[in-house]
């Protein structure tokens, strides 16, 4: 049980967006609450799901995918109760590249893509999800649009650059780099389409259940998505403002995630200063995975998102 | 140690055609301390008779029965094969030495033993080469130091000198024939060689081609120990004549004429 | 010892072997049987093991709609052909190092060396040179199945009994015929747990394959469905691997007895 | 005909083995000679190919700081116990497939059906039974080197030349002294091929096991990698890969050679 | 055709231990359609001479050379092997036609020709069965089929009689005489069986213990064709005589004087 002496242990994937968690066990605040928290280090969103059905881990922080939503309407215990990232207005995480040989045959707008081939890394992802919703905002019917599994970020950039599909999505730094190489053309921000809840906190029920614990890990998560916030994702009139302890962030998450901190600090993404999850948004991919027939049941949002936890350690942690 | 052959016939199955039939019926006994020789044209079911009494094959119909005193630490039997069957993956020493580990024979003794009959059959030096290192008559005296090692109620041997030049399967015949004087064991012989089977042998079996039956049982009176000379006797050229007679009279080289 | 005596028992009956196949149907209804027993016991959760009915049932719906079957074609297509390849060039290569020691010293090391790398890691090199679409998943099986023959191809050639050889050349042989008429043929036992091996392989590496850039297939349907973390797809897709395992390596099988048939 | 006459040449030469070490590290160098050429070439972009140096000087990195080893020997252990058990296993199930005509009826078409399962596929359920740390790992290796293994054993019991058996019986030996002192040493040749096999399989499965919640392992070092796109760590991790395995099968090399000391 | 051996030699490595040196230096030559027969002790290098005049294994030192008119869709040489070395998994027949195959024969021709071997060494009947399923007398007979059919320059033959009963021993012998009589082929034929040797050859090659070396070559001044009367001629006796001293005259049985 997570109780007592016995460690919180959480399932977190190397990614910049974890950057809270990274930051509030490296800052002390989990033990300040008392908790003891182990992290488990997962390679990807599937993982974390099984282990928290296996209980070989109480807490979950990663991407909200199809899966999730499969394995929460299929009996997975457990409640997203925080964020954990977005695709924000005036973020920049998430672009669609365009291969050189396909932008140069043209193929350079949303209205283009019909026919084409868009890589993203597994059927119901959430770059899948994004896939779908961008072209639903520009009215074009999923069908027409060869959504194709790549496995990996790795394979989607090596495909877009060796002219072997016409576009995929790709992550920030890995956009820019692209551009600055010439191994591509980025067709757009998905932010600059979107908002959209990409990764989220989920505990397992029987924490969820227990209050003081939830508590305590929400408010020492919370104090780490602040930090994080003000010292790296402040804009005035757009422009970055860089906090007292950007560089010390930057250093955090550089350990965890073992990237360079030049180059997290060009990828920087979106997280609620506040860790309040979009619960409305949730209700929207539910539904959009459901009509795309990648949700068999369509999970209760009433009874898997919690966002009372969170506004409850607010209150508590005062602004 | 008495061995009983009942009824004893064998038809081979083939996938694609008829049955073969090997062996007739055939019943015989060898009785304790008795050395019987077996001698019929090839293909007349010989190998196969000594598979089943070794218990290596099951005999379509009939049994064969072993009575007398239980052998202490020593096999009922123990087979010279016509393709030798040596383990291509343990030395000649090796080779030797397995039956007495099946024994429980220590290992010390197994070494001094498994050295004592390479010597006998003339493979000292040898003792540390494979298989595949040896000749053809080498190879067969290391099966036959195998077989003799552990020192069986019944020693079965097919052919077990065929690879042998005259010199040394002269040697190899007084060599056997002491040996069994010695110990009393009983003994069945394949042979192809008729002097071999007179000088050897208590009792000849003669068997008709194939399906081989038996055409006749002969005693060798002949008084032991058995030594070259008995060679030049007259008794013995008689007993050659006589089993050359029964053989011949078996007619055609490997067609049988049944019975 | 009694009147009687000792009769004599086969002791090398069990060399003979008569086939049965009716205990291999009853072990796996067992472990079916176990499976539904396991799922409906709710020791775990239905969402890691579903019973077993409920998995039919679910390969049911997409086979009734069809969709199965277009599965099944890309699949065994890809397959097919991958298993060709690499078993094709899987033998050639094994009897080129089994046979001559210089092409061994030559080649073997680099064989040893490139064998463990990852299939996964290889995919972006192949879909490099090769594209994104069919013949980089082809090259991918291709690859898996590959080794395995060729390991097991050499190592049976290189049991071949000389003698053999030496026989096929006092009878005139040169040495393609010494490969053809003694080297395959007393290596075909071998070669043939080695094309097990690769057919067991292409099945697996199938899912490999299909992890970048397909469309349809089995292995497309066991990864969305473990992406997608449907269990009750994900197990009804392994059963149709395994099934196809199953038919596969029968087939191997009627070969095998067809092309060995001096041994019983 | 020249007076000289047709000097007889021995046909057979080639049959007679020896061994030529330098011809193996020749070709390993060409081809590593041909990846710098290429990564220096310009034809691929260095983000695939990184050229041969580029990538030794990243591993040098690493290597220097010790990071390396902890991943190599956090690898090493798992592939072991993995490897063990699985070998194992495999050795003892294959024989006594081979042996027994009754067992091989009954547990075969299993053996064939589950072979086939994608390992990925079977990772979760191994984390619902072994929890997510070593256990389920080395559980995933033993389960890929297990088949191998296996199959291969169970192919060289068969071909055991039953003479060879009879002989064993007539001297005494029974079941169990025919399997080890006669059934073992004939079929070693073939289980050797499948421990090679089982090797490299071990070495694939350990990037597919380090795939979930790993924190060290070269299979993490390749997988995190891939993630950070550091084409030049991932070549590394494969040419460490890689390495283990040359080292792994002449470690195997040597001992099959201890133990099959009656082929030349 | 002619065959001369130029002080050939073979010592085989042993990794363990010394070298053993099978065969002194020997020289001698089989002229165009000569029959020599080479006797010697078990392990003195008989097998090991004719494997390297068949050039499957490299002497140590010197060479073997052939002279004489090329020959026309003939090989040179085919070998029956001590071992037999009958495909496991061809039949019978199918190892009978190997040969031919080689040869480029025409299918219909093959099968009738291997029909015809086999029914000349007594094997109609067995055309379909595989080679464990022949007894170890037919198995050899096969082998001799294998090498007959070819119709080589040179027949070289490992003791190819030496699993055969007597009656068909004899018949194999008056068979091979007829062959040989009729195709003028050379033989070079290796025995242990005295009789055989005389009543086959044109010259006995007798050599010593290992290593062996050449103690004497008889020339065997008897009619031809052989029949089986021949044996009981004096003149007959007296090579038989002879040839048996030379060979005792060797010593103990593997126990080679060397020279
Ligand atoms: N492959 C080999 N490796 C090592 N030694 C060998 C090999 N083959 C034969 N020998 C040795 O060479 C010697 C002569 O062997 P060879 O087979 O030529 O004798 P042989 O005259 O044919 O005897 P036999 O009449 O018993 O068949 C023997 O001492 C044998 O141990
Ligand atoms: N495994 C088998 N399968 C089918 N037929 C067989 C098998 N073994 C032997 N035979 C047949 O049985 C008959 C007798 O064979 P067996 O080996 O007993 O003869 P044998 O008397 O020992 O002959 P030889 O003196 O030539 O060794 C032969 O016709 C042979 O073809
Ligand atoms: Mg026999
Ligand atoms: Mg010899």
């Amino acid at each position: 049980g997570p109780l007592g002496a016995e460690p919180l242990r959480v399932g977190v994937l190397r990614l910049t967006s974890s950057a809270p968690v990274f930051i509030a066990v490296e800052e002390g605040y989990f033990k300040e609450e008392g908790l003891s928290v182990e992290l488990r280090f997962m390679k990807s969103a599937q993982p974390v799901a099984v282990a928290l059905a296996g209980r070989d881990i109480d807490v979950g922080a990663t991407g909200l995918t199809a899966g999730l939503y499969n394995a929460l309407a299929g009996g997975l215990d457990a409640r997203i109760v925080a964020d954990k990232g977005r695709v924000w207005p005036g973020y920049q995480l998430v672009g669609l590249m365009v291969s050189n040989e396909a932008w140069d045959k043209g193929l350079r707008r949303i209205q283009d893509l019909p026919g084409r081939r868009v890589g993203v890394t597994q059927i119901g992802s959430t770059f899948h999800y994004m896939l779908g919703r961008v072209l639903q905002k520009h009215g074009i019917p999923p069908s027409r649009v060869r959504v194709t599994p790549l496995g990996g970020v790795k394979n989607m950039m090596d495909a877009v650059a060796t002219n072997r599909i016409e576009t995929a999505f790709m992550v920030q730094p890995f956009c820019s780099v692209m551009e600055a190489r010439k191994m591509g053309h980025r067709m757009f921000w998905v932010s600059e389409h979107l908002s959209y809840q990409i990764a989220g906190i989920f505990l397992s029920g029987s924490v969820a259940r227990q209050k003081a614990t939830a508590l305590s890990f929400l408010r020492a998560y919370i104090r780490g998505c602040r930090v994080y916030y003000d010292n790296c994702l402040q804009r005035v009139d757009g422009k970055e403002i860089r906090g007292p302890a950007f560089d010390r962030v930057m250093d955090t998450i550089s350990k965890y995630t073992g990237r360079k901190p030049d180059l997290i600090a060009r990828g920087l993404n979106y997280n609620d200063r506040n860790g309040v999850l979009l619960a409305q948004d949730i209700g929207t991919q539910i539904n959009w995975y459901h009509e795309n027939g990648l949700l068999q049941k369509r999970p209760d949002p009433a009874k898997i998102v919690d966002t009372t936890l969170v506004e409850k350690a607010l209150s508590q942690l005062g602004p | 140690m008495r061995t009983v052959v009942e009824g004893v016939s064998k038809a081979y199955d083939h996938p694609k055609g008829p049955q073969t039939q090997a062996l007739g019926r055939v019943d015989f006994a060898i009785e304790e301390g008795e050395f019987v020789a077996l001698v019929g044209p090839s293909g007349c079911g010989k190998s196969t008779l000594l598979n089943i009494v070794a218990g290596l094959l099951a005999p379509s119909t009939g049994r064969v029965r072993f009575h007398g005193a239980s052998l202490n630490g020593r096999p009922r039997t123990a087979v010279v094969f016509q393709d030798l069957a040596l383990f291509p993956w343990r030395s000649v020493e090796g080779n030797v030495r397995y039956g007495l580990e099946e024994l429980g024979v220590a290992r010390r003794d197994r070494r001094r033993r498994a050295r004592e009959w390479l010597a006998l059959v003339g493979l000292e030096g040898f003792e540390a080469h494979y298989p595949h290192q040896l000749s053809g008559g080498m190879k067969q005296r290391a099966a036959i130091a195998r077989a003799l090692a552990v020192d069986p109620g019944l020693l079965l041997m097919d052919e077990p000198f065929s690879a042998l030049d005259a010199q040394t399967r002269m040697d190899m015949q007084l060599e056997l024939s002491r040996i069994y004087e010695a110990t009393a064991k009983s003994v069945l012989y394949i042979t192809h060689y008729i002097p071999e089977a007179v000088f050897l042998a208590d009792r000849v079996i003669v068997l008709t081609g194939r399906p081989g039956v038996i055409r006749e049982k002969v005693r060798v009176d002949l008084p032991r120990p058995r030594e070259e000379r008995i060679k030049v006797e007259p008794r013995y050229v008689e007993y050659l004549e006589r089993i050359w007679g029964l053989v011949r009279g078996v007619g055609g080289a490997a067609e049988g004429t049944g019975s | 010892m009694s009147r009687e005596g000792t009769v004599v028992r086969d002791k090398a009956g069990f060399l003979e072997r008569r086939k049965d196949r009716r205990l291999g149907v009853l072990t796996v209804l067992v472990v079916l049987g176990l499976w539904e027993a396991v799922g409906r016991s709710g020791w775990v959760s239905p969402f890691f093991l579903p019973p077993l009915t409920q998995v039919l049932l679910s390969g049911w719906e997409i086979t009734r709609s069809g969709e199965v079957f277009s599965h099944l074609a890309a699949s065994l297509w890809r397959i097919g052909s991958g298993f060709a390849v690499g078993a094709g060039l899987g033998v050639l290569l094994g009897v080129a190092l089994g046979f001559s020691q210089k092409a061994d010293d030559a080649i073997h090391p680099l064989v040893a060396a490139t064998y463990p790398v990852p299939k996964i890691a290889v995919l972006p090199l192949l879909i490099l040179w090769l594209g994104i679409g069919e013949a980089s998943k082809v090259a991918v099986i291709g690859l898996g199945v590959f080794f395995p023959v060729a390991i097991n191809a050499r190592a049976g050639v290189r049991n071949v009994d000389p003698l053999l050889v030496k026989a096929a050349l006092s009878l005139g042989s040169g040495r393609w015929g010494v490969v053809r008429k003694v080297i395959l043929p007393a290596s075909l036992p071998m070669i043939f747990a080695g094309l097990k091996l690769g057919v067991g392989i292409a099945l697996l590496l199938v899912v490999t394959a299909e992890m970048i850039a397909a469309e349809s297939g089995v292995g497309f349907l066991i990864l969305s469905a473990a992406d997608l973390m449907q269990t009750t797809r994900l197990l009804f897709g392994i059963m149709l691997l395994s099934g196809l395992g199953l038919f596969l390596s029968w087939l191997l099988g009627r070969v095998e007895r067809k092309l060995i048939p001096w041994r019983g």
